[in-house]
């Protein structure tokens, strides 16, 4: 059986990642070859798309194939591979800036689209490849390098969003040592997902974000309540929406519905139900 | 059109009034009798009111282009008339809707321009008929397929084609025009399809031809996002590409679209993105990953009226530039131009070939005029399709694999994911042998030689010229895209008085066929750049890379160039 | 008085719209012109920036400065205008595909900051501009040019995004005869707000969508619940999210917040709190 | 550096080591002090451990370059010092981290490439001063201060104002390094500044410059999306610009940076943006917008090494081509290319004229070299601060108002919103001059006419070239941007070496200014283009406009052009 040699080191490439050391960076990358082995994918039949950033490069440290793209652009470039390949296991990486910030306007039409595919957004509220901004997850009142007299923006809120995007899957996880676990098991049941996982994933930039430390996380995370029940949306819209003091990890939601895949297949079925179209027929239609 | 027995027609109105609709199946309904026509269609952004116009010339012989003057001009009323009274040619004739005899066939006057002008009451007509007066555009297929000699099953089976809902409609419109005409005095258009060519013809637009040709490559996936004048490649593909397997997604924007396309290339499959003017920039960045990556992924940009929205459904030939260096860095692409319709198909074909053994983007420019016109050719010989696959790694590049490994050809095996021991990661970083992001000086360098030289290889099999007219001339002609028809038509006027001229046509921009037009400009006193835009862009690129001393014929009018044009240019040139 | 001699007329401009008879969009127009009136808005200090699109069209057919820019962009250009002249009134207008599909990641970064500026989504389920392809808000099972085997995406929910952003005035409105004073009450409201005013308009195209037709408007729309407290933004969410059978119109929500103006100003403060800075004082940092 | 009394220091390390700013520092120090310096960066993309280097060449005199061959070494140890030896000059000094007496000062040896060999217990001595291991930079800082013989006071000041919050660390570790290099027997690079300068300079870097020549022009909104190398005009201006009354706005892309610049510039005010090449090419559809709808623009490009991501952190010249053709249609843009950090400033300035007055987008193409590296200069003269205004509709035109009328220059008046009577709609469609759509040719022909009489126009007042070298010389430059300072450098040392050659560096790329090329290169046998790019760009478009017969030295590294490759380009265009 092909299973048995499969552990989380099967998944280490020989590039060395390049972040600054003790970036949360290390530990989502870590979470992610547990939820590869956990779910057993075959490196050569794994896929991992990422935009531009500090986590942008986590495809280089992963032994599957990759493909590091431009700023924002991870996720269109992850459907194209999944709807070309559906075989094959795909996930998509990419910062709070590639992902909330200029990619964003991706993001609702993936998740409505119900592709089976697996979105890591690996937030540490700014800008870390470039030295420190302000992103669309940066608090309001925090000071960074363009916001030097504090961040008067409301930031956006990712969960929220990718549930009212109609994501079918949706969790958050903290890159923090105690709740490496849990970050595991979020990857984990997100690629055994059936459709569109959007992964919410708080780690901290030691370099550039004296804020949102691993302390300022661990002081305020918090499990999702026991009652909370993943399958009811507005319940979840509520937990993500009640965020203050505490923050949520957990499972928000997870529903199951048709994927992208499964309604172009369908397509295909409708438009020749008696199997493939002729070339030599098409060209009838302009004779 | 010189040839006598071409006839030049024209359909006008508003939109909404059908007008393109008549144009297209007058146009198929006599390609597929076996005649040849070429057509041009041109109307406002506005979806209702605008200005329509649809010109087709149609012949027994090969047709290059539109046409200039009119035989026969057919307006929906004597408003949409009136401004195109001009072009009609001495003893041509003029039709639209105006108070006549019901009963008494097309009865004309001879106005002091010398044109017949015959109100036809069809709105009456169609009244009595019990049809719906919005169908005057199928009266005026009718009467000019009648006045033409078309047998009336072809016009019958194209509208029934056309309209499988609203049959029974519209053929009652069709005949009212067709009975009309029927007892005319003024039957003089008689046209009849050469011996051997009945029926024999493809009647297709150059975005159907491109669609057709993506098809026949083997195309898996289209991505696009609604854009005139490209929409109907993926509107086309929408309905026919499921039916080979393959899958056609709308991105929510453009960039989007070629991000899927290249996702898809990346993972091994066969992909196509089309779009005009405002979504080729934007593709501009994902453009050069393509390029920097080295992903194959075919791009079409149907090219309309700029700058910015600028004239959207308007032919202009001004994306060159862009489509040769719009992205930051030097990111090497192979440009194509069709010439006619029959092109598109088969450079599309070869498009897709193109992308996969040299791993870049490959752009196919088109623009609006060869894009909507419908053509009628010869039947492509499909068996001869000939597919290239990705040069693919061995089982010994696979110990130790190095996704972009310094090659003589540049060309560097590319893993198919799904392969063990390929694994790798493209990136947009500059990178080395395996892709690891690497920024020395040496590496740089060696892999911008690389990725060019992939460029220059692609040139060899990129010297495909079309050249024409007299090979003793002293004028010539060096275009591209979709003045081809028109400068054919002007060196056969010219020809007639007197002045002699040749040209060429080279179907791959980028690479330049440089030896070929060196060859081509030997001996030429003059050499005349005819294309629609202002500055002169191919002009621009011939004295770059050539150092030419060309005369640019730029034309920035949102029109197709006329031959017209190109024979005042030929003779001025030939003045001694 | 200046007040006297403005009319819903006032706003009226010399060109003719280009729109098919009974298009929609001749009634957000007109609607647009009697909330011009209502508010008192001054011709000449007024802005309205617009996509690209049928419903782009719109500043050509009122008496106000206008810029039609590009596809997708209106919102960002809007609020540069408006930074740039917080006094002058600012509209921006755009149709479903310009705001929720090239355009759509826009909007939350333009909710979340606040600017106060009013945006009108003309929404008739398709792109009509370009003669009836798919849109982001085309609903499943649809057929059109681009889905000739009906839509497979489930569309998105613009009140819902709005609301989700944190846009600060939420509202519904639908351009039927019926409805007309709704929808006029509706854009003053959004005028008057003191911050981002979203207003999502139902507007049939009557040339290429055969099914969300006037009249499939009138069967389904309904009145928010009188019950409603429009400050309640977890309800407002719940209203979005219920929408089935019944389309709920009105006013969604509304919070009062700091403008992103007001943020600049305040900034302005805190640098130079003593008056304007001096360019010899600032060469000085480099001396 | 050719002159004797220049000086030429490398700091060298890895990412996260303070290299960038011991360097910057010793800059400062010595340019507050009255010498003169250029400076030149290079560290790789990563946050942490890529190399980092950073060299600057201090001279009395004016210096164009950052040095060729080093004279002092300053490596953060053993590992990172060995990279650079091969660049020291014979009796240059090279000290890094090694074991050595902490009482005795520097120690050297001499090697056998006749080198100084210097190791200093930098981490030792740190612990025994008390202060922290990692500010190693700050003790290089100290030796190579003393060194040249700066006065303490500049270092000391330099560091103060650089580290408000954790002075006193770093002033302990510059005050070990200055004292451990006090009674060498080495300090043989004794500068002093001329007679007059003593403190009379300004020290900045091109991005800084651009910043400030923004706020010199008015800006009152400055909107960008962090990029690299470009982050730092907006991180500058995010502090500065709201005291004079301006706002800066961070988009959520680049597309919503230049929209906003867009809507606050058709609102009336003086609006920026900046970026770098992937930024630049998601700006071009509102580039484009700008040019059709005639919206006055300032957009910076601070070009680094490409395509795609590339290098980001690496200067190249290679968005010429992407300036003057990146958007579909025929979009004319004012494009002005800085040759040094004073240029910049200047230049900004001038864009906003030529912004507003022509009413069109001006690009100002830097590279990183010249965005990062700081020069010393003197004071600009503030009170010629000369600022054009919009031409505004008079009381006449507003009866009527035609935003897009006719006139002798192109340039229509422009009403500011707010104006009674101004109303009207600015848009990316063609239009007449009312600004409704308008697509016939004949309309689009004259506007196409009119936006580009006005690129005409600009260019009357864009005929700024900076000339030098001998004028009797046969061997010709031309040159743009960056590369101007090693082209000084270079005809300078050809010079010394028997040879002459001259050079011309215009300011304004388009349009160019043909006349004072055409009579620059008259005499010239040869004529040589230095770009730090593969294809060639700027002699391209040197042949396409002039037909000049040009020699391309494109040198694809993703690193500044260094004298010496110039000079050997003389050398062999010299050759009989
Ligand atoms: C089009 C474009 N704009 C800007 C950049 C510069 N850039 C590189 S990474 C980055 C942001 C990184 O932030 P984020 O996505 O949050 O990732 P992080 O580094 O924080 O992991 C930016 C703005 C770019 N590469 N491309
Ligand atoms: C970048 C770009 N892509 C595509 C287009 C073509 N286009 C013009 S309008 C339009 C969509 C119009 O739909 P919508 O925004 O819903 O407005 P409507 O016409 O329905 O009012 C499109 C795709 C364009 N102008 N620019
Ligand atoms: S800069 Fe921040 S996000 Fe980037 S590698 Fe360092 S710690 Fe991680
Ligand atoms: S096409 Fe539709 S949206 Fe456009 S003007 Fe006509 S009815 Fe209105
Ligand atoms: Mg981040
Ligand atoms: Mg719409």
């Amino acid at each position: 059986m092909i299973t048995v040699s499969i552990s989380p080191l099967t998944y280490q490439s020989a590039r060395r990642p390049i972040w600054c050391a003790g970036c949360g960076d290390y530990n989502v990358l870590s979470a992610l070859y547990g939820a590869l082995s956990q779910v057993k994918a075959v490196p050569e039949e794994t896929i991992i798309v990422s935009g531009i950033g500090c986590s942008g490069r986590l495809p280089g440290f992963v032994n599957s194939y990759g493909f590091h793209t431009v700023h924002g652009r991870a996720l269109p470039i992850a459907v194209g591979a999944k709807v070309a390949r559906p075989e094959l296991t795909v996930l998509a990486v990419g910062g709070d800036g590639d992902g909330m910030g200029i990619g964003g306007g991706h993001l609702p039409h993936v998740a409505r689209r119900n592709p089976d595919l697996t979105y890591i957004l690996v937030d540490n509220s700014l800008y870390g490849q470039t030295k420190g901004q302000t992103s669309a997850t940066t608090p309001q009142g925090q000071v960074t390098s363009t916001a030097p007299y504090g961040n008067r923006d409301q930031p956006v809120n990712p969960v929220l969003l990718a549930l009212a995007y109609g994501a079918s899957f949706v969790a958050r996880g903290f890159a923090g040592a105690q709740h490496h676990e849990q970050l595991t098991e979020l990857m984990a049941q997100g690629i055994r997902h059936r459709g569109f996982g959007f992964i919410h994933v708080l780690s901290p930039c030691v370099t550039f974000n004296p804020i949102e430390t691993y302390r300022y996380y661990q002081e305020r995370v918090t499990n999702l309540p026991a009652t909370h029940n993943p399958s009811d949306r507005l319940a979840a819209l509520g937990q993500a929406l009640a965020q203050g003091e505490k923050i949520p990890l957990g499972l928000f939601y997870q529903a199951s519905r048709p994927t992208l895949e499964e309604g172009l297949e369908e397509i295909r079925q409708q438009a020749a139900p008696e199997g493939k179209g002729s070339l030599q027929e098409l060209l009838e239609q302009f004779a | 059109m010189r040839r006598a027995k071409a006839v030049v027609v024209r359909v006008s109105g508003r939109a909404g009034d059908g007008i393109i609709t008549a144009g297209e199946l007058l146009a198929v309904a006599a390609g597929h009798w076996g005649l040849h026509s070429h057509t041009f269609e041109s109307y406002g952004a506005e979806v209702r009111g605008g200005d329509t116009v649809y010109q087709v010339c149609i012949s027994p012989a090969p047709v290059t282009d539109p046409g200039e003057r009119l035989d026969l001009l057919l307006a929906i009323d004597r408003e949409a008339a009136l401004p195109h009274l001009e072009a009609l040619k001495e003893g041509g004739m003029a039709i639209y809707e105006g108070a006549a005899a019901t009963d008494h066939p097309l009865a004309c006057e001879f106005d002091h321009e010398g044109h017949y002008i015959c109100p036809v009451p069809m709105a009456e007509l169609l009244r009595l008929a019990g049809a719906s007066a919005r169908a005057r555009n199928m009266v005026a297929l009718g009467l000019a397929g009648r006045l033409l000699g078309l047998p009336q099953k072809y016009l019958t089976e194209a509208v029934k084609e056309r309209f499988p809902d609203q049959m029974e409609a519209n053929l009652t419109a069709l005949k009212v025009g067709f009975t009309y005409a029927a007892d005319s005095a003024h039957l003089k258009f008689h046209l009849r399809p050469r011996q051997g060519e009945m029926g024999a013809h493809l009647v297709m637009s150059g975005n159907e031809a491109v669609a057709l040709g993506a098809i026949a490559a083997g195309l898996k996936l289209f991505a696009g996002y609604p854009i005139t004048p490209a929409t109907d490649i993926m509107e086309f593909l929408a309905r026919e590409l499921p039916k080979f397997g393959g899958a056609v997604l709308q991105g929510e924007d453009e960039m989007a679209a070629l991000g899927m396309v290249l996702g898809a290339s990346f993972a091994g499959e066969r992909a196509m993105a089309a779009t005009s003017g405002p979504g080729f920039t934007l593709m501009q960045e994902l453009i050069g990953l393509a390029s920097m990556a080295e992903i194959p992924a075919v791009i079409v940009d149907v090219q309309r009226g700029g700058p910015s929205t600028g004239l959207p459904t308007k032919p202009e030939q001004a994306d060159l530039n862009l489509a040769l260096y719009g992205s930051h860095g030097e990111a090497p692409r192979i440009v194509l131009a069709p010439t006619d319709v029959q092109s598109c198909f088969g450079l599309t074909l070869k498009a897709f070939n193109l992308a996969d053994r040299y791993q870049m983007p490959v752009i196919i420019l088109l623009d609006q005029f060869i894009a909507k016109r419908r053509e009628a050719f010869d039947r492509p010989r499909l068996l001869q399709v000939h597919k290239t696959r990705r040069l693919l790694p061995s089982p010994d590049d696979l110990g130790g694999y190095k996704r972009y490994r310094f090659t003589e050809s540049g060309v560097s095996p590319m893993a198919r994911p799904g392969t063990p021991g390929g694994t790798y990661v493209a990136t947009g970083l500059e990178h080395d042998e395996e892709g690891a992001p690497s920024y020395t000086s040496e590496m740089h360098r060696r892999m911008t030689e690389k990725r060019f030289h992939k460029l220059a290889m692609a040139g060899r099999e990129l010297r495909q010229v079309h050249v024409f007219g007299s090979s003793q001339a002293r004028v010539g002609l060096i275009g591209w895209g979709s003045t081809e028809g028109a400068v054919r038509e002007a060196i056969a006027q010219a020809r007639e008085q007197g002045l002699s001229a040749r040209a060429l046509y080279p179907l791959a921009l980028n690479p330049l066929p440089e030896a070929q037009i060196r060859r081509f400009v030997r001996g030429l006193g003059a050499i005349i750049v005819p294309e629609s835009n202002y500055t002169g862009q191919f002009a621009s690129l011939l004295k770059a890379r050539l150092g030419l001393p060309v005369t640019s014929l730029a034309i920035p009018e949102g029109r197709p160039i006329t031959p017209g044009e190109v024979v005042a240019a030929i003779k001025e040139a030939s003045q001694p």
